[in-house]
């Protein structure tokens, strides 16, 4: 029983980590602010979910899991809401999201698409 | 072992922020920048074991700091004019201090090494005496109620001073009725569903969050310092969702400038009530009739004191910013 | 490895003085203060430096963990209350460069210090 | 394990820092600033359980509740410069 939990959370963690290692690869190296966005907002809520359930599964049932929880709440609620956020502003500035813009120089092809 | 060398890339990238602090001239960018360098601070500081330092850097940095550097950017300018003379004598001179400092920490004694001076005079008493003279497991709560008490004291008149004199200089010239005038104006961010509904939700948490700091500092990591600001960061967060006026409506200017004061004051009078049960002035084991349970009591008033003045102050300093920015 | 014991303080020394160059060096009055806090910063991490102690934990004291080592909790104190002091110091000096930015219509003191010598 | 998952979370935060300083929009520092937040937050919680005092775990809740407050104030800088600017006819 000990050694499958020990496992499970060993499982968990690793891969939220990998998710963490993922998000922050595409953060820095994606082309543009939405693409960016959409890789580490994707790894804020699934590399924290197994992250912590990782560690909640460590913990066994005591306050720790408790404010553990409360954490992994808390990051689901605000992580999503401020990316809503910094997409909002960053639209309202006139960015667009355009697939075509892979890069800096490549953006300037096709400036104004007829939509 | 391995956490000496985490400290040692946090501590690099710390130093990599601050460069970028300097060098950039877009003023927003820096004050981004300075959000991640609070962040850094704040991991380093629980690293090298100093939860209650780190949890009172995470309730500052993460939203306090933000929100009045964006308010006076909101007022000034939000770039930086490049100087491009006279940049060699400050380098140089900054360089040679460098040196002398760097040279000088060789004097130093070792990150934990349990011989240095620090660690040999009052400390392993405040550490032996606290379990039985104030009967707390928190020795950082009870040094800062009790034991200097005094210190923490000045400390809170500082911030009350502070906050007074943010207050004149910021309230001068008619500020009220402007901030009458503008109130169509701070709509707040009404027309943002998502994090409207979102915020709302997490207003009560952030508020009930701040008093367990409150209360639970004797037993863990926190006190009235963290609370106070973890509170006011929600009643900013209130304020940012519902505009300035609906949060004044809420917490009026009075009852703020009331809880500045009252705070300050509350923490006078308890040393004050212990000089007139017969002790010295913040000697509270004279509160109760068991000395133990008279320093307890002490250490709930004098938090309690502290938590308002410094939630009051930095709402007040908020709303004079927040004012400023609406006329 | 012995050299790594040092590096806490070589760290506190360098973004020390990339504070102290922000103050003297940059004429923005906002950078200023950045630079302020990051000087202030830097002696925060000084002090929470000292307070580590080899093998203890932080000064929470635990039931039923005899000789257990805890960090110094003085350094601690005095940092706490320095951290809520500097926040509310970085505000009043925001305070004066809004009046300063009303008064001249600029913040960079190149052109302040123009403006006093010509009146 | 735990030393796994931080080290994976440093080198993640190191690469929100080149993030943060190579822009180029004022967005993309947000997004890094944001990115940093969360996983200080994941650090924390990692780094209570290594140190085997649990109870550390309110740090790691503040930031949870907290960081998210300087992202709202960012929007509402935006908000409230682009209402300006279409007062004043922009200053771009």
């Amino acid at each position: 029983m000990e050694l499958t939990l020990d496992i499970l959370s060993w499982i968990l963690m690793t891969t939220g980590g990998l998710f963490v290692l993922i998000g922050g690869i595409g953060a820095l190296r994606l082309p543009n602010i939405y693409t960016r966005m959409h890789a580490a907002s994707l790894t804020d809520t699934m590399a924290s979910i197994l992250v912590l359930t990782g560690i909640m599964l460590q913990a066994g049932f005591s306050l720790a899991t408790i404010k553990l929880m409360a954490i992994l709440v808390f990051l689901l609620l605000t992580g999503p809401t401020a990316s809503y956020a910094i997409a909002n502003a960053a639209l309202l500035s006139g960015m667009r999201p355009d697939a075509a813009e892979t890069s800096p120089d490549k953006a300037k092809t096709p400036t104004e698409p007829s939509a | 072992m391995i956490v000496v060398v985490f400290g040692v890339f946090l501590l690099t990238i710390l130093v990599v922020t601050a460069v970028a602090i300097v060098r950039t001239e877009n003023l927003f960018v820096a004050v981004m920048l300075m959000s991640i360098f609070s962040l850094l601070m704040a991991a380093n500081f629980f690293i090298l074991d100093a939860a209650d330092v780190a949890l009172t850097e995470a309730a500052i940095g993460a939203g306090i700091t933000t929100v009045i550097f964006l308010g006076a950017l909101a007022l000034t300018a939000r770039r930086e004019e490049a100087v491009s003379s006279g940049r060699m004598v400050p380098l140089a001179v900054v360089t040679v201090l460098a040196m002398v400092m760097i040279w000088a920490t060789f004097d130093k004694p070792r990150l934990g090494d349990p011989d240095a001076p620090v660690h040999q005079h009052v400390a392993p008493w405040y550490l032996e005496k606290t379990p039985e003279l104030i009967g707390i497991p928190n020795v950082v709560t009870a040094v800062l109620g009790t034991f200097r008490g005094y210190d923490t004291l000045g400390e809170v008149f500082v911030v009350f001073a502070a906050c007074i004199g943010v207050l004149f200089v910021l309230s001068a010239g008619g500020l009220r009725d402007r901030s009458k005038e503008a109130d169509a104006e701070s709509i707040g961010l009404k027309h943002h569903l998502i994090p409207k509904v979102v915020g709302r939700l997490l207003v009560p948490f952030i508020v009930l969050f701040g008093l367990y700091v409150q209360f639970h500092g004797e037993y863990g990591p926190g006190g009235g310092f963290q609370a106070g600001a973890i509170i006011a960061t929600g009643i900013i967060l209130y304020a940012l969702l519902e505009g300035e006026t609906n949060a004044l409506r809420a917490l009026p200017r009075r009852v703020l400038l009331g809880m500045v004061v009252g705070g300050a004051l509350l923490y006078t009078l308890v040393g004050v009530a212990g000089m007139l049960l017969g002790g010295n002035f913040l000697d509270y084991s004279v509160l109760a009739s068991d000395p133990v349970v008279g320093q307890q009591v002490g250490i709930i008033l004098i938090e309690a004191g502290v938590g308002i003045t410094v939630c009051g102050s930095l709402l007040s300093i908020f709303h004079a910013f927040a004012a400023r920015e609406a006329s | 490895m012995e050299l790594l014991g040092y590096f806490n303080y070589w760290v506190f020394a360098v973004v020390l003085v990339i504070g102290f160059y922000a103050v003297i060096a940059k004429g923005n009055l906002i950078k200023k203060l950045l630079g302020l806090a990051i000087f202030q910063s830097a002696v925060f991490l000084m002090y929470i430096t000292m307070d580590k102690i080899e093998g203890g934990t932080a000064p929470i004291i635990q039931d039923g963990a005899d000789g257990q080592l805890y960090s110094n909790p003085l350094p601690q104190v005095l940092i706490l209350t320095a951290i809520v002091v500097g926040v509310s110091m970085t505000a009043m000096g925001l305070a004066l460069v809004v009046r300063i930015k009303e008064a001249y219509g600029t913040i960079e003191e190149s052109v302040i210090l123009e403006e006093d010598h010509r009146s | 394990m735990y030393y796994a998952v931080s080290i994976a979370i440093l080198v993640t935060m190191g690469l929100a820092l080149v993030r943060a300083i190579l822009g180029p929009s004022v967005y993309d520092r947000v997004l890094a600033a944001n990115v940093f937040g969360t996983k200080t937050v994941l650090l924390l919680s990692v780094i209570a359980f290594l140190y085997g005092r649990p109870d550390f775990l309110d740090l790691a809740l503040t930031y949870a509740l907290i960081n998210f407050v300087g992202v709202l104030a960012v929007l509402e800088f935006f908000q409230s410069r682009s209402r300006a600017d279409a007062q004043t006819g922009g200053d771009q």
